[in-house]
């Protein structure tokens, strides 16, 4: 295996190529479009000052007389806005791109957290049981019992109240959270179920006599055979967050709507669907299916190659 | 005519570094109400062999060639629906965990009466009729009571034999057991074979049982084949095979078996392992291990030659089967 | 013929006197009746009093209609306005300000009351229009003496069911469902139209409530989002009444504190120089935001009046212009030439596209580098906050309940003090004129005189720019082709007008 | 039995009386109902006065005993909105949200289970593929935005079904139920399909991965070999071994159907209660949200246990005595 | 006796003193309130007590059920006993078990575990399986060398250095085993409890096992608790035999002894059901009767209905483990001499 090549990182990059992930990657090409498509959202978000046309989130280059153009194919429509404006006159595709931006950091890093709360709590309820479980299993059905929307605003009056000269970071901040707090429920739940189930397996027993520390177990050894279900959740969860966020941000929780994200631009959108202006939903609606289905995609292939026996 | 006929059967699991071939070139009949023991070592393709003969191989495993015979007809590469007719009709299957082999949400007498009437025309009493009968058959007692009871609800013994019942349901000519003792103490084991044993013989069906232990072997088999690495090593009446090796795997096999009269400090052993499936040596494939072994093995693979009673596929007994070919 | 009606909201009870909200007083106006009314026309006409005659400055004799009975059928009678009084005027009524002026309602026989104001107050019959007649027998009967009673939790009958005087009667209640009324066979006077029935249906969904009426779901509904009006006048079975609504939209700026809560300007508050203020009124391009963002459904205002106000100033109706390169100077010659940094509070469920008429303004003040941070809520949040002035710029709109010039000089243009003076005046424009004024107002009776003074207040507020006028928005209902209408500025329908034709 | 319910009920009353402490400790940042109580004429000392009125100056944990005090005896005060018994406006409301719920899990599981076994037997397949993708579809565009499509398709331009509300109801005693009209299915429809999408999609991923899951399992494996019949393997053997997880998130989702009918009854003007709530979350409306949240708890306290009944329905192991038991 | 095994003998390592585990089976405290039932426990192991001296095998046989298992899981750690202390090289076990230097002493005692498949993290690449137990008590560094280690651990047991980047799911059950028994190796363990660590295993390759386990045994002085139904191999193994019967030891011998001259009427059914390889075809006699329901056990000698030689004292009354001609045997008959 060394003979064949020169350097231990050039072996490592090697070893990796031609693991069995990469392999089963390349070889599914839904996983390499979708991984395509993930990039190009992700891209163009990350980069997003430098991939847009426009900046609509600076408000001294709104036209109001721009307000409302179709895209650039139609009759009224500009060349300066390809694919239209909104009723502000932002320009819908730098605004797309823009509010892909915000929604992907909400959408990601809500479930990122609430995956990680619920899994961690779920992980502990299941492996400790007892009066730890019970305990966390009431406090789920107490959370369960708040919907997301009250606990948004809750949470925003609670932050304001405690920071009243609070800026946008906040604001995100209070939405992630909200965002979470409910979310994690579900994982909680799952992971406990399950990992009820493979704490009393074999291999775990064996971590345990080897004198594996009860959180190593925990983590290297649970955590991966419970994490199927996890996964078909997190990866649908990703568009029901960045959609929560709009809802909640029409509340004045999230972001401000001199900069909307994807979910307001949406929303904004669908009170002119009926009085034609199609595009201003449309699009940024495209962009969020779009979001949406290469991370589910993503993450259907990556629960199957993660289970060697499906392989 | 003999009921089972295997006939150089190959399985191959096509893989992404190259295909593996984990059968290559299996030869047996079983005759009916016959009893074969398949031994070997762990690896060698007893289980492969069982599955391509109920034809269940998991994906990505498939038959490559050969062909399987069943009462003279082909019954590899059956279309799904036909086969589906086979099993359970023909060849019944047990398995060696009695414990995941029942669905824990049925009753037994669910389960047995499904199987019954999927493959015998006959009214649910009646097929509840055969199945309490069945039951009774494999020595679970008051059968009427426990009919109705849930897999968890009987011991490890008591499932395998409801396992056992199962297979026997619709009269199947064959049976195919794979280790069904494996996870059952000594005392219990008793009470498996013994049934097994007798319920066959009772309805006159032959038994391809997959077992580690000699004990068992000793006690219950007509025949014995031997497999090694994809391959069978011998094949022959289970007295010749006990008590005068042909093969010298064979023979490694029974000196290793720990004798209950005898102490010794070292059990015999053979040395090395088997070799990995894609990395068989020229020539026979136990060659690097076999004491005996000379040149000839180590260029030209060995078919199956006569050596007395029993066939072994071993270059030492070539000169005595001259020509005979099995 | 049945008419049904949905609109964005519900009456929130049938107590005329629990709450002084304008759907709910539109709706109930067709079930119970006041003293006074208003016309087709929006002028006062006699309800269930017939005339009304001011016997001293302080005391006013009204004549009731005779002949009236209640929908139970008991008479109405002077002892029923007394009743209503102290009803209107005890605890759980909201509807204390329409007969606060009041010191006492004398009985002089079965159908003459003279009531005794405080002080001269001119305009009383004015707010009488808001204030309906219940039959004291009715409310006795039925344990509803008080409008409600929250500290025992008790329900109040007069919350589902209703015992007027007027066009239509009750029939059906489900709070948030849908309300039905019918005719009024024993109406005293003549109903014009030709309605039989009417279903009120809340829909608090735009979209929801387009569809409905576009499928024809519903024969009327308001309001008409302005951004499907087209639609709607474009569908050949449908048709959009348009009318000026009384409210105005206005910005405030926080001109007291010595420096503002949210702004990156520290140790002084730009707000207090009229420089700033005039800047921002003059970056605002309001013709784009009426075009654009109202797509025409708005009038521009200089004064906080609209022009059915009593006291409306026609000579004040001249908005400075929209000239940012003027803003920009007035902003260099402020100290700001590169503008700073403040946060705008604003409803998004408010006003009629409020949220998106800050965000033009906002860009508009990018324009002379005025950096907006702009925060849309929801009205339950937004509300609490601005009211307890923890706001440095908000929108708001108004809408003076009475009528009356001086129900906006009080609450939005004095100083903050006492009772209710100055209580929306969140920014606390402070002018000692403009008070005196306004307490002269309260009380002049010369009709000319009192003219004169809330033309001189308006005027020292225009030229301050105490608040930055935005526009008046317009009703926009949707109906049927065959359904005629009456529209009340105030938005009210009276369902006696409507006629539905074959 | 009667114990374990019992248990349930004693936890439920934990939850509910934590989820109304939770509520009523933070109601006092999601606005001032006292603001829209009051006209815009009030003075501040009517403002004062409703304040005293309505005992919101006091402590929290005042407010909070009182609450819990008047719960006891299941009166909720009255909506400070709609000077309405908040327990009569949510019995009011109830049935409208529970038949909704009702009929879109209904929708979600008669059509998500049969696409998620399908999509697992033929995994990798054109077919299944689509499906997947397919679903994806409905759990990435936002309910609204469903609703407001339907509405534009099926009411406006089509002119099939009604816009909003519930249409006619028939009384069975204080429940109003819109199941037993055709004018009342016809609002139902739109409504429900909006609310089942997603549940739907949910419902069937998750099927088709325990079904994969299942379908390596050795009794299907033993079943196969009985020669059972497709069906009677996949959907008599596998899907009911399938339901037992399935089962604990589509009781999940239930609730969760209640919590996300806020939308969809906004979009549809659905009587029920989230858009009871929805507009008490407006006007700040404490009893009425503090009732609905206790309900909400109750609700999912409610389907807890019948999810965990339906165990023991499902899985005889549970049923045991001495077994492991909740 | 060889002279080494009886210096050994007298150096204990293990030893375990009335060993108890029970299980505490009963329904929920409501259940039991409404429905008046008491709780309700389970002795695994009933007050067992043996010593295993320094580089000796004790073997514990008996029926499926009888509580072998726990009694290896007691040893290792793994549930901490109801009742009795087991002492290690003089230590307290269960202290040292929760001791700051708890995975110092852990690598001192390990276990193979009974189900193949189970034990085995079917995640995990074999590579990890056995270099976990290295990289936890840090035995090897750098990747290289812990890859060339995990090589000679599965070369040990015959395996290829080879098979390290499949997952367990790719071998067969015999291969599995030797896995798990490669991780049990790796840390260099001194006692090695092996439940029933060859019951998967073809015999060529059971002879690999157990020479291997008897080299080790040799060259280190490793000690095993060794359970196993095969009673061939158990004789093979071991020094010392224990015959547990529903929780408790009722047999306890040296293994010519035991074998030899069987005293219990347990231990005589047991051995009479060895099949026999050299006379094929003979059936052997099952042992008789069902096993007794563990939450339940019969009042007196718990073997009693499947003894022929029960009477009316076995009936009532527990025999204790007594010393009986050298050979601990717990049996009234084998006391009063009626067998
Ligand atoms: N899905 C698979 N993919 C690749 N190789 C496989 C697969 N299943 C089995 N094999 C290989 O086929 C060979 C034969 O396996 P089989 O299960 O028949 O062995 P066996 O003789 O039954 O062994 P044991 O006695 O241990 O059960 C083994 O070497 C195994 O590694
Ligand atoms: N965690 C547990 N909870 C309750 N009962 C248990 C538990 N573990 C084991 N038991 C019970 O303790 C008894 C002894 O079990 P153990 O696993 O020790 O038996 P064993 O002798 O190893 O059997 P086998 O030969 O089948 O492995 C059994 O009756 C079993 O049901
Ligand atoms: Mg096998
Ligand atoms: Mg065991
Ligand atoms: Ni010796």
């Amino acid at each position: 295996m060394a003979e064949t090549s020169s350097t231990p990182a050039a072996a490592g990059v090697a070893r990796w190529l031609d693991s069995d992930l990469v392999h089963s990657f390349r070889t599914s090409p839904v996983a390499v479009g979708a991984a395509l498509i993930a990039f190009v959202c992700l891209f163009c978000a990350a980069f997003a000052p430098w991939v847009a046309p426009h900046n609509p989130f600076d408000l001294s280059t709104l036209e109001l007389s721009d307000a409302r153009l179709p895209p650039a194919w139609s009759e009224q429509g500009s060349r300066k806005y390809l694919l239209g404006t909104d009723d502000q006159g932002r320009d819908i595709l730098s605004a797309v791109i823009f509010g892909a931006r915000i929604s992907l950091v909400v959408g990601l890093a809500s479930v990122a957290l609430s995956v990680l709360v619920g899994v961690t709590l779920g992980l502990v309820a299941g492996f400790r049981g007892g009066w730890v479980d019970a305990a966390l299993m009431r406090l789920c059905d107490v959370m369960l019992s708040f919907p997301a929307i009250l606990v948004a605003l809750l949470i925003a009056g609670v932050g304001r109240a405690l920071f009243p000269n609070a800026n946008e970071g906040l604001a995100f901040g209070v939405l992630i959270l909200s965002i979470s707090l409910t979310g994690w429920v579900q994982y909680a739940r799952t992971v406990r179920g399950s990992t009820l189930v493979e704490r009393n397996k074999e291999y775990v027993q064996a971590a345990r006599v080897t004198g594996v520390a009860p959180l190593r177990i925990m983590r290297r050894h649970v955590l991966p055979n419970v994490m199927g279900p996890v996964l078909v959740l997190a990866t649908i969860q990703v568009a029901t967050a960045i959609i929560t966020e709009a809802t909640l941000s029409f509340l004045g929780v999230g972001s401000p709507p001199t900069a909307p994200s994807l979910g307001t631009l949406i929303r904004i959108g669908n009170n002119y669907l009926f009085s034609g202006e199609w595009w201003i939903t449309v699009f940024p609606g495209a962009m969020l299916v779009l979001i949406a289905l290469s991370v589910n995609l993503l993450g259907d292939w990556l629960r199957d190659a993660l289970n060697p026996r499906l392989r | 005519m003999s009921l089972l006929q295997v006939k150089d059967l190959v399985v191959e699991f096509p893989g992404r570094r190259g295909t593996l071939r984990a059968l290559d070139g299996v030869s047996f009949d079983i005759a009916p109400g016959e009893v074969l023991c398949v031994v070997g070592e762990s690896g060698a393709g007893k289980s492969l062999t069982g599955a391509a003969i109920i034809g269940l191989l998991e994906p990505p495993g498939r038959i490559a060639s050969g062909e399987i015979r069943l009462e003279g007809e082909r019954i590899d590469g059956l279309p799904h629906e036909a086969m589906r007719h086979i099993r359970g009709r023909k060849i019944g299957a047990i398995f060696q965990d009695p414990l995941t082999s029942l669905n824990p949400l049925y009753t037994v007498g669910r389960q047995l009466i499904e199987t019954i009437r999927t493959h015998l025309n006959v009214t649910p009493a009646q097929a509840r009729e055969r199945a309490i009968a069945l039951l009774r058959d494999t020595g679970i007692s008051a059968p009427e009571q426990r009919i109705d009871h849930y897999p968890h609800q009987f011991s490890g013994g008591m499932r395998q034999r409801v396992v056992i019942a199962l297979a026997l349901a619709a009269e199947p000519k064959l049976i195919v057991a794979d280790e069904p003792t494996t996870a059952l103490d000594v005392s219990v084991q008793a009470q498996i074979i013994a049934p097994l044993k007798r319920v066959c013989a009772q309805h006159g069906a032959a038994v391809m049982l997959i077992t580690h232990d000699m004990g068992v072997i000793a006690e219950t088999c007509d025949r014995v084949a031997v497999m090694y690495a994809g391959r069978v090593a011998e094949i022959g009446p289970v007295h010749q095979v006990i008590n005068h090796p042909a093969h010298p795997y064979t023979a490694g096999l029974m000196a290793a078996i720990p004798d209950m009269s005898a102490d010794v400090d070292h059990l015999y052993q053979i040395e090395g392992s088997m070799p990995r499936l894609d990395a068989i040596p020229r020539g026979c494939a136990f060659n690097p291990r076999c004491p005996r072994a000379f040149e000839r093995c180590r260029s030209e693979r060995p078919e199956l030659l006569l050596a007395g009673a029993t066939q072994a596929a071993c270059w030492l007994h070539a000169d005595a089967a001259e020509g005979v070919r099995a | 013929v049945t008419l049904r009606v949905a609109n964005q909201g519900d009456a929130l009870g049938m107590d005329p006197h629990s709450l002084n909200e304008s759907l709910q007083l539109s709706v109930l106006g067709n079930v119970y009746e006041p003293l006074v009314t208003r016309g087709r026309d929006y002028k006062l006409t006699p309800a269930l009093a017939t005339e009304w005659t001011q016997t001293s400055p302080t005391t006013w004799r009204f004549k009731l209609r005779k002949g009236v009975t209640f929908h139970d059928g008991t008479p109405f009678t002077a002892d029923d306005v007394i009743f209503s009084y102290e009803r209107a005027k005890g605890e759980g009524s909201d509807m204390k300000s329409y007969v606060g002026q009041i010191k006492e309602v004398k009985r002089i026989d079965d159908h003459t009351v003279d009531f005794v104001l405080n002080a001269p107050f001119p305009i009383l019959p004015e707010l009488f229009t808001q204030w309906h007649m219940m039959s004291k027998k009715w409310c006795e009967t039925n344990q509803a003496t008080r409008p409600v009673d929250r500290r025992k939790g008790i329900e109040n009958a007069a919350s589902f069911r209703a015992n007027g005087t007027g066009p239509y009667r009750l029939r059906e209640r489900q709070p948030g469902v849908r309300t039905s009324f019918v005719r009024n066979g024993n109406y005293w006077g003549m109903i014009d139209g030709n309605v039989d029935e009417v279903i009120f249906t809340p829909i608090g969904n735009d979209a929801t409530r387009v569809a409905a009426l576009l499928s024809g779901e519903v024969d009327v509904m308001e309001p008409v989002p302005v951004q499907d009006v087209d639609r709607v006048k474009n569908n050949p079975k449908l048709k959009v009444l348009q009318g000026p609504e009384l409210r105005v939209i206005f910005l405030g700026m926080d001109q007291k504190r010595d420096e503002l809560l949210f702004s990156n300007v520290k140790g002084k508050n730009p707000f207090k120089d009229k420089r700033v203020r005039q800047a921002f009124y003059q970056a605002i391009d309001i013709e784009g935001i009426k075009t654009r963002v109202m797509r025409g459904a708005a009038t521009p205002r200089a004064t906080l009046l609209a022009p059915q106000i009593r006291g409306y100033a026609p000579d004040l109706e001249k908005r400075l212009p929209y000239d940012v390169e003027a803003a920009k100077k007035l902003m260099a010659e402020a100290g700001y030439p590169n503008g700073f940094e403040v946060k705008m509070n604003c409803p998004n469920d408010r006003y009629v596209n409020d949220s998106a008429i800050c965000q033009a303004v906002a860009a508009n003040l990018a324009k002379i580098n005025v950096k907006i941070n702009l925060e849309a809520e929801t009205k339950a949040t937004y509300f609490p906050k601005i009211l307890s002035r923890n706001t440095s710029f908000y929108m708001l709109g108004w809408t003076p309940s009475t009528v009356d010039a001086h129900n906006v000089l009080y609450p939005i243009m004095s100083t903050p003090g006492e009772g209710g003076r100055g209580q929306f005046n969140l920014g606390s424009y402070s002018n000692a004129r403009v008070d005196e004024l306004t307490a002269k107002v309260a009380s002049e009776t010369d009709d000319k005189k009192r003219n004169e003074m809330i033309h001189e207040a308006l005027k020292i507020h225009q030229d301050e720019i105490g608040h930055i006028p935005l526009h008046q928005q317009a009703l926009n209902w949707g109906a049927k082709k065959n359904v005629e209408l009456v529209q009340w500025p105030d938005n009210g329908m009276p369902w006696k007008y409507v006629v539905v034709k074959p | 039995m009667l114990a374990f319910i019992l248990r349930r009920l004693i936890q439920a009353l934990i939850v509910m009386v934590s989820v109304a402490f939770i509520a009523f400790l933070l109601f006092q940042y999601v606005g001032d109902p006292v603001v829209f109580l009051l006209g815009q004429d009030a003075t501040p000392e009517q403002i004062r006065a409703l304040r005293a009125d309505l005992g919101l100056d006091r402590p929290f944990f005042v407010q909070f005993w009182h609450f819990l005090l008047n719960a006891v005896q299941g009166e909720f005060g009255l909506s400070l909105r709609q000077g309405a018994k908040v327990s009569r406006l949510i019995a009011e409301r109830f049935p409208a949200t529970m038949e909704l719920a009702l009929v879109a899990a209904t929708l979600a599981v008669l059509i998500g289970i049969p696409m998620g076994v399908v999509a697992a037997l033929r995994r990798g397949s054109w077919l299944a593929q689509t499906l997947m993708t397919l679903s994806l579809l409905g759990v990435s565009l936002p309910t609204f935005l469903i609703g407001i499509l339907l509405i534009l398709v099926f009411s406006v331009t089509l002119d099939w079904l009604p816009s909003f509300g519930r249409g006619d109801t028939v009384s069975l005693g204080w429940w109003s139920s819109g199941l037993l009209t055709r004018d009342g299915w016809a609002h139902l429809i739109l409504p429900a399909t909006t609310l089942a999408i997603f549940q739907l999609t949910l419902i069937m991923r998750l099927v088709r991965a325990e079904m994969l899951e299942v379908l390596r399992t050795d009794y299907i494996k033993f079943a196969r070999a009985r020669g059972l019949s497709d069906r009677a393997i996949h959907f008599g053997h596998a899907l009911k071994n399938t339901l037992v997880p399935v089962l604990t998130i589509t009781g999940l989702q239930l609730g969760g159907l209640i919590a996300f009918a806020i939308i969809t009854e906004t979009v549809f003007q659905w009587p029920g209660m989230g858009l009871l709530f929805i507009q008490a979350v407006g006007f700040a409306d404490i009893p009425v949200m503090a009732a609905y949240l206790c309900l909400i708890a109750l609700i999912f306290v409610v389907i807890n246990l019948i999810v965990d009944l339906l165990y023991f329905a499902v899985d005889p192991r549970l049923r045991s005595d001495g077994g492991r038991a909740h | 006796m060889s002279t080494r095994a009886q210096q050994e003998q007298r150096v204990t390592l293990v030893q375990a003193s009335d060993l108890a585990m029970d299980f505490d089976v009963s329904a929920p405290w409501l259940n039991r309130v409404l429905e008046r039932k008491g709780r309700q426990v389970l002795h695994a192991v009933d007050g067992v007590s043996f010593e295993i001296a320094r580089g000796a095998t004790l073997a514990l046989v008996g029926e499926s059920g009888c509580g072998k298992s726990t009694v290896a899981r007691l040893l290792v750690g793994l549930y901490a006993p109801t009742r009795g202390t087991v002492q290690f090289d003089g230590m307290d076990a269960h202290a040292a078990f929760r001791s700051a230097d708890a995975l110092a002493f852990r690598r001192r005692i390990q276990m193979i575990f009974q189900d193949p498949y189970a034990s085995l993290n079917p995640r995990w690449t074999v590579e990890h399986i056995v270099a976990e137990p290295l990289l936890e008590h840090g035995l090897a560094t750098g990747a290289q060398a812990l890859r060339e280690r995990v090589a000679e651990l599965l070369a040990s047991v015959g395996l290829s250095g080879r098979d390290m980047a499949k997952y367990p799911h790719q071998f067969s059950g015999g291969q599995r085993q030797r896995i798990s028994i490669a991780r049990a190796l790796a840390t260099h363990p001194e006692f090695l409890v092996c439940d029933e660590p060859t019951s998967a295993l073809d015999v060529s390759v059971q002879a690999q096992v157990l020479n291997l386990m008897k080299d080790l045994q040799r060259e280190r002085g490793l000690t095993y608790l060794f359970i196993s139904h095969n009673l061939a191999v158990v004789r093979h193994m071991s020094d010392r035999i224990g015959v547990m019967y529903l929780g408790r030891l009722v047999e306890l011998a040296d293994k010519r002894t035991l074998f030899a001259a069987p005293r219990h009427p347990y231990t005589r059914m047991l051995i009479d059901a060895i099949p026999k390889l050299r006379d094929t075809g003979r059936a052997r006699t099952p042992v008789q009767g069902e096993v007794p329901n563990p939450l339940s056990p019969p009042p007196g000698c718990s073997f009693h209905p499947r003894c022929p030689w029960a009477n009316a004292r076995c009936r009532s009354e527990r025999p204790q483990l007594q010393t009986l001609a050298g050979v601990q045997v717990a049996c009234h008959a084998v006391e009063e001499g009626r067998v």
